[in-house]
């Protein structure tokens, strides 16, 4: 493993300056990134641990505002959080299959999106639950951006160098929501998505048709794939099967995949159609069922 | 006298005989008087003085231990089979 | 002491294992846990390309760096020329083992050792193997069995010609070797087929997978002479091999075994020894070299991937008639697939009148291929038990009957010739065929279901299969045969004035073996298997004793330990005569005491009698080196009940049992554990395990994330059955059980698939991706 | 020579300094600086679970922690699982169900049951195979593994 410096700031400027080094890297749950480090795949001359910085750990979450995700939040806080689980089951399906205990013990959420992989469980959940990261530049200003813009290809980011993600931000359920993720793996765990797909949908009062839909991609395109127009496709609809294929067939015209050894192209663009439908109809009876 | 079953890759001596009877008290033995039988199964069979690497001899269903000096019974079963080792 | 229903005190017990305490507290020393002063750390740098020549090698910026201590390439190392040595396990050439721990001239692999640096720090040693500059010619590189073979392939070893039991082909090939076996009329044995079956199978490339990769540390000392610690399944094959490639005296090098984190018949070629060795001799200090997850599978195992024809045939009545086999194993970059198994195995379970089978030998620019669990069987196994399986599906016979009628028993001639001594495979069938998991219900019994669906409610992954509470399950059943082999092994026992016993053997102990022989020296001498204190010796403590391999350890160093116990009752009874004035043939040794046969107020227990040695004329130490014959093969029948998501092609295993001729249990829960062990090594080389190579010849997935071993998640519980036929050949009845239960997994599986959903699956891996394929493609049809 | 730095940290209930490279991971300094070589290196990237630790109450892969980030931080070890009064019920049970083999990965699953049984002390067969996916294990097949932690838990471990 090459060498490099370590610190770890406990304030969001030190942080920043720090990050705003040459070869300086983030380090939250470091799943990743020491992993990248040690098999060359990733350079790094400063690594820093963001973990001491109080306001990336926050996590709140308010009726009102919605929940607040600190950038340095481990996996575990997160599927045990009883609000989210109950408001954002979407997240806690991608969130707790991100590894195994180990790995939960120490990812971030944030990690796992600025890691940037287009097969990352947590972001098509986050794009479905219409997040957005809220960053801190190096100019001390704060940008807010939707997940679907927040990633630029396989392993980067719109984050320049020393700019931070602060917190992600998602916005309250509506009444009669619900939201899913899954994945395909050939194992059970240990392994890294085939293809994910996640989705959140809100039913009218009544419950009988669909008023809104979002439709999320992973592991089929250079970045994780927002589909609006398989989304938009259920707005309005009863959700009745024949919507349902609708939906699925446009996210699988959408899907532009690799062949590699997780899986050829052809093998994940069929699995988006049949977890297109799977993901859309435990959202319809989480929605259903409150 | 032994039986000795000729190995398939060895049937061009044997003019596609599948077994033949020979005299010894042990394998070698064997083996010279199949080569008075069949020329040139000895060079094919143990080259160098010792058997052929890779081939053990079975005799009466035991794998052998002494290579040529195994030794053979009036009414032996003698086979030339690749040698197994295991994981 | 209880004398059990069968005769026994001892075996056929449970006890904690002698090494448990150690290996439950993080207290065992492995290889890699080797600390000394001074300690210099090594790595090994590798090719980058699967198939060149080595044009040039500048170390000296590696050298430069600060912290270097040393640098070794094959260079350094001496040529052992083109010789083939008996080691251990059978022949190996040098040339060939010599270029695998370090490239002499050419690179046959992505992944072959080039050169070694030792340095102060692993950090050290890895960055200066950066700066080591080589150059290569990159020559065109061939991974696939069948490619390699064709006239036009590029050749790995320009002066090969195929060996053919001497009969000279003339040409150059990548094909090393070619074995045959003819038994019968093929021709006239189908004429009298009323049903024949041909398919052609793949499979893949994969990994023994052991957790904890390769490691060495040496210490090479003013004197010229070295030790060697390391993770060996054999301490004498290390010494012999490192002597050949050092070329110095084996008395001179001493091997010592440390605990050994798995090895399954991947580690008994040597690829870091004689390097340490070389790097410690160059810099006077003890070097360690481990290898990373990604060493270990692109440099050392792997079994080899194949291609397997089989037709069979059998007559209306269900009597097989006629079966014919081609296979080609890709042996890596040097020659020595397990062809000669593999091909004397595929219709070993079967009484088949006429037999045809061709082997082939085939180099490739793979990593050299090592043993794995009945190398070469299970290959072979797939194909002709996924054909039997058609065989009776077409003749509308039970498949466990068909097997019972064809099964091959005491007496059977096997198609390469020998004829089958006392063997359990019909018992296993019987066993199978009355034990519940085969009488349940086929499509998944009320128990299964239950046992499914807690499965997928339990993880939010499987949520999948939640979504989809019925899908199509079947039943599949396959049997397997592995011959196991003898081999050398000595021990030593001393006996302690407190009446315990010091056991000295000298096989490494991978799976609890050290307590199985004890407790089979204690059976013999009549004392508690906790009175033995078993350890492995080093190759200067303890006689000469071949690999841990083979299914060999149990029955051949077993069976030392019994002979040594023999030699300690001689001597203790002579003693006893002694004490007593009276004749060695006037003491009777029974049940662990002694009796004068003159005089019944005589009596002496084991115990009362060691407190006597040191006065008596001192210490009892009991010896005996073996190389018995008697061994006997293993059969096993394996049943399983799957679930296929015919959405996906994902497989899974909803419930498994491995019915095993096991001879005689030493140690019930160790042979349950081999068992459970070989079923699931085998379910994962049949669902996901494989090396993926990319058009540039390398290994996509080299690590625990891509290469997919099956974690606990993706299991059952196994269910092993116990069928005890005792092996006539062994003093305690002792068969083999190491290696048989990796045969049968595959083969069960694909015909659990098959059952499930009508599709026959003829590659391995039985992926998601295959099997989906398979399905699509039937669908369109 | 790289420089080091000065950590504070508490290994198995007690204090403990020592000097390390930012690069080196907390098994590094565990096996190396330490000489606590029960935790074993099986992948050095989070896919085995052999070099398992408890850090602060969370299992986690010590191969995918910088030493100095234990700076503060209570860390627990195979070595730390036993008492003077004897070995930990787990371990026990796994000496009682052979859920041993070659023992490489043994700790490393003994120290990730220990994290499980204190979370949830009775949990079910599947909760066991779900929170044990992280360990990989090539000899046993895992099914005495699995029944030496429920027997555990049933003892109150």
């Amino acid at each position: 493993m090459k060498e490099f410096d370590y610190a770890a700031p406990v304030n969001l400027t030190d942080a920043a300056v720090l990050l705003a080094q040459y070869g300086a890297r983030a380090l939250a749950g470091g799943t990743d990134i020491i992993v990248q480090i040690r098999e060359n795949r990733r350079d790094a001359g400063l690594v820093v641990d963001l973990k001491n910085v109080a306001e990336l750990n926050v996590l709140s979450f308010d009726a009102k505002k919605g929940l607040i995700l600190g950038a340095a939040v481990p996996c575990y806080r997160v599927a045990e959080h009883p609000e989210i689980r109950k408001h954002y089951p979407g997240l806690v399906d991608a969130i707790s299959i991100i590894g195994g205990v180990q790995i939960q013990s120490r990812a971030s959420v944030g990690g796992n999106l600025c890691n940037a992989s287009p097969a990352a469980d947590s972001i098509p959940a986050l794009i479905a639950l219409v997040a957005s990261a809220v960053i801190a530049t190096a100019s001390g200003k704060r940008e807010t951006v939707p997940v679907e813009n927040f990633c630029t290809g396989p392993g980067r980011s719109i984050l320049g160098p020393g700019a931070v993600l602060v917190h992600l931000h998602l916005p309250p359920p509506a009444p009669n929501s619900g939201s899913a993720y899954l994945r395909f793996i050939p194992r059970n765990e240990m392994d890294i998505a085939v293809v994910g797909v996640g989705v959140a949908l809100t039913l009218n009062d009544k419950r009988t048709a669909c008023v809104s839909a979002r439709i999320a991609l992973g592991a089929v395109a250079p970045t994780p794939l927002f589909v609006p127009e398989a989304g938009a496709a259920l707005a309005g609809s009863p959700l009745a099967d024949a919507d349902i294929e609708r939906a699925a067939a446009l996210a699988q015209a959408a899907a532009k995949p690799i062949s590699d050894m997780r899986g050829s192209a052809d093998y994940r663009k069929h699995l988006v159609g049949v977890l297109v439908k799977r993901a859309l109809r435990i959202a319809i009876e989480r929605a259903k069922g409150g | 006298m032994a039986l000795v079953w000729i190995p398939p890759l060895l049937r061009d001596l044997t003019g596609g005989k599948e077994t033949a009877t020979a005299t010894g008290q042990n394998v070698d033995q064997v083996i010279v008087a199949l080569e008075q039988q069949f020329p040139g199964m000895r060079v094919r069979l143990s080259p160098d003085g010792v058997l052929r690497p890779g081939i053990a001899v079975v005799v009466d269903g035991q794998v052998g231990r002494f290579g040529l000096l195994e030794s053979v019974g009036p009414d032996s079963e003698v086979h030339f089979l690749p040698a197994i080792g295991g994981g | 002491m209880t004398t059990l229903a069968n005769g026994f005190k001892v075996i056929g017990t449970r006890p904690i294992r002698h090494d448990g305490v150690d290996k439950v507290t993080g207290r065992a020393i492995y290889g890699a846990d080797m600390q000394m002063a001074g300690l210099l750390h090594g790595r090994i740098l590798r090719s980058p390309i699967p198939h060149g020549i080595i044009k040039s090698i500048d170390v000296s910026k590696a050298l430069a760096l600060p912290g270097v201590e040393a640098i070794v390439t094959s260079a350094e190392l001496t040529d052992p020329g083109n010789r083939i040595a008996e080691l251990g396990e059978g022949a190996v050439n040098l040339k060939d083992l010599s270029s695998n721990c370090l490239a002499r001239g050419k690179v046959h692999y992505k992944g072959q050792a080039v050169a070694a640096v030792a340095a102060v720090s692993p950090n050290i040693a890895e960055e200066a193997l950066k700066l080591i500059v080589v150059d290569y010619q990159t020559l065109p590189h061939v991974t696939d069995v069948r490619a390699a073979m064709r006239d036009d392939a590029p050749l790995l070893h320009d002066d090969q010609v195929t060996e053919s039991l001497g009969q000279p082909t003339g040409k150059h090939s990548n094909i090393a070797k070619h074995i045959q076996f003819k038994k019968g009329d093929i021709d006239e044995g189908f004429k009298q087929a009323a049903v024949v079956v041909e398919r052609e199978f793949h499979t893949a490339t994969v990994h023994q997978g052991y957790i904890e990769p390769h490691n060495a540390t040496a210490l090479w000392n003013a004197d010229g002479t070295v030790t060697i610690w390391c993770s060996t399944q054999g301490a004498f094959s290390v010494r012999a091999q490192v002597a050949e490639l050092l070329a110095m005296p084996v008395s001179r090098i001493k091997v010592v075994p440390t605990e050994i984190g798995g090895g399954f018949g991947g580690k008994i070629r040597v690829y870091l020894e004689p390097v340490a060795a070389a790097l410690s001799k160059k810099t006077g200090k003890p070097v360690k070299i481990t290898m990373n997850r990604a060493d270990v599978f692109e440099a050392t195992g792997p079994t080899p991937g194949s291609y397997i024809k089989v037709k069979m045939g059998a007559d209306k009545d269900g009597k097989l008639v006629a079966a014919q086999a081609y296979l080609a194993y890709e042996a890596g970059a040097f020659p020595g697939s397990p062809i000669g198994p593999g091909a004397m195995c595929i219709f070993a379970c079967y009484d088949i009148p006429n037999v045809h089978i061709d082997g082939y030998d085939v180099v490739v620019n793979k990593p050299a291929t090592s043993a794995y669990r009945a190398p070469g069987a299970t290959n072979a196994a797939f194909a002709s038990e996924t054909i039997v399986d058609e065989l009776c599906e077409k003749l509308k016979i039970d498949p466990l009957d068909f097997r019972i009628k064809n099964g091959a028993r005491e007496g059977t001639r096997r198609a390469d010739g020998p004829i089958f001594p006392l063997v359990g495979l019909v018992e296993t069938l019987e066993v199978a065929k009355r034990h519940s998991h085969f009488l349940s219900e086929r499509q998944g019994d009320k128990e299964t279901r239950r046992q499914g669906d807690e499965k997928m409610g339990s993880s939010p992954c499987l949520l999948v299969s939640l979504s989809h509470p019925l899908l199509p399950r079947g039943r599949g059943v396959a049997s397997g045969f592995w011959f196991n082999c003898g081999l050398k092994s000595s021990a030593s026992a001393s006996v302690n004035s407190d009446g315990t016993v010091s056991l000295v053997e000298g096989s490494t102990d991978i799976g609890g073996s050290r307590t199985g022989i004890a407790m089979q020296l204690a059976e013999a001498l009549g004392i508690r298997a906790d009175e033995v204190r078993p350890v492995v010796g080093d190759t200067d403590a303890v006689g000469y004793c071949d690999v841990t391999g083979g299914s060999r350890v149990t029955f051949a160093t077993g069976w030392a330990a019994y002979e040594a116990a023999q030699d300690i009752k001689r001597q203790m009874i002579t003693r006893a005569a002694f004490i007593w004035s009276v004749t060695s043939e006037e003491v009777a040794y029974e049940n662990g005491s002694l009796r004068c046969l003159v005089d019944d107020t005589k009596r002496l227990t084991f115990k009362e009698l060691a407190e006597k040695l040191h006065a008596t004329g001192g210490t009892i130490v009991g010896r005996a080196s073996v190389d018995p014959q008697g061994v006997g093969g293993a059969f096993a029948t394996h049943i399983v009940d799957v679930e296929v998501d015919s959405d996906t092609g994902k497989v899974t295993i909803l419930r498994y049992t491995a019915v095993q001729d096991v001879g005689k249990a030493i140690h019930p829960s160790y042979v349950e554990g081999q068992i459970q062990g070989g079923a699931v090594q085998g379910i994962g080389w049949a669902l996901n395990e494989e090396y993926f190579y990319n058009d540039q010849g390398t290994m996509a997935n080299a690590s625990f994330l891509d290469y997919r071993m099956p974690t606990s998640l993706d299991l059952p519980m196994i269910e092993a059955v116990l069928v005890e036929v005792a092996n006539p050949g062994h003093p305690y009845g002792v068969r083999g059980v190491g290696e048989v239960p990796i045969v049968p997994p595959p083969a069960a599986i694909a015909n659990a698939i098959y059952n499930a959903i009508g599709i026959r699956m003829e590659e391995l891996p039985m992926s998601p991706g295959r099997v989906m394929a398979k399905l699509l493609a039937k669908k369109r049809a | 020579m790289p420089k080091k730095i000065h950590v504070e940290t508490t290994i198995n209930g007690k204090p403990m300094e020592f000097l390390c490279e930012p690069r080196q991971s907390l098994l590094e300094v565990l096996r190396d600086e330490a000489r606590l070589t029960g935790s074993k290196e099986g992948c050095n990237n989070g896919n085995c679970g052999a070099c398992n630790v408890i850090l602060d109450g969370r299992l986690v892969n010590s191969c995918l922690v910088l030493g100095p980030e234990v700076q503060g931080k209570t860390v627990t070890t195979i070595e730390g699982i036993a008492s003077a009064q004897g070995l930990h019920p787990l371990q026990q049970k796994f000496l009682e169900h052979a859920a041993l083999q070659c023992g490489i990965c043994t700790p490393g699953f003994i120290v990730a049951a220990k994290a499980l049984l204190e979370k949830n002390p009775k949990p079910s067969e599947e909760q066991v195979r779900h929170w044990l996916a992280g360990n990989l294990c090539r000899c046993t097949g895992y099914d005495k593994i699995i029944r030496a932690v429920l027997d555990a838990a049933s003892v109150g471990a």
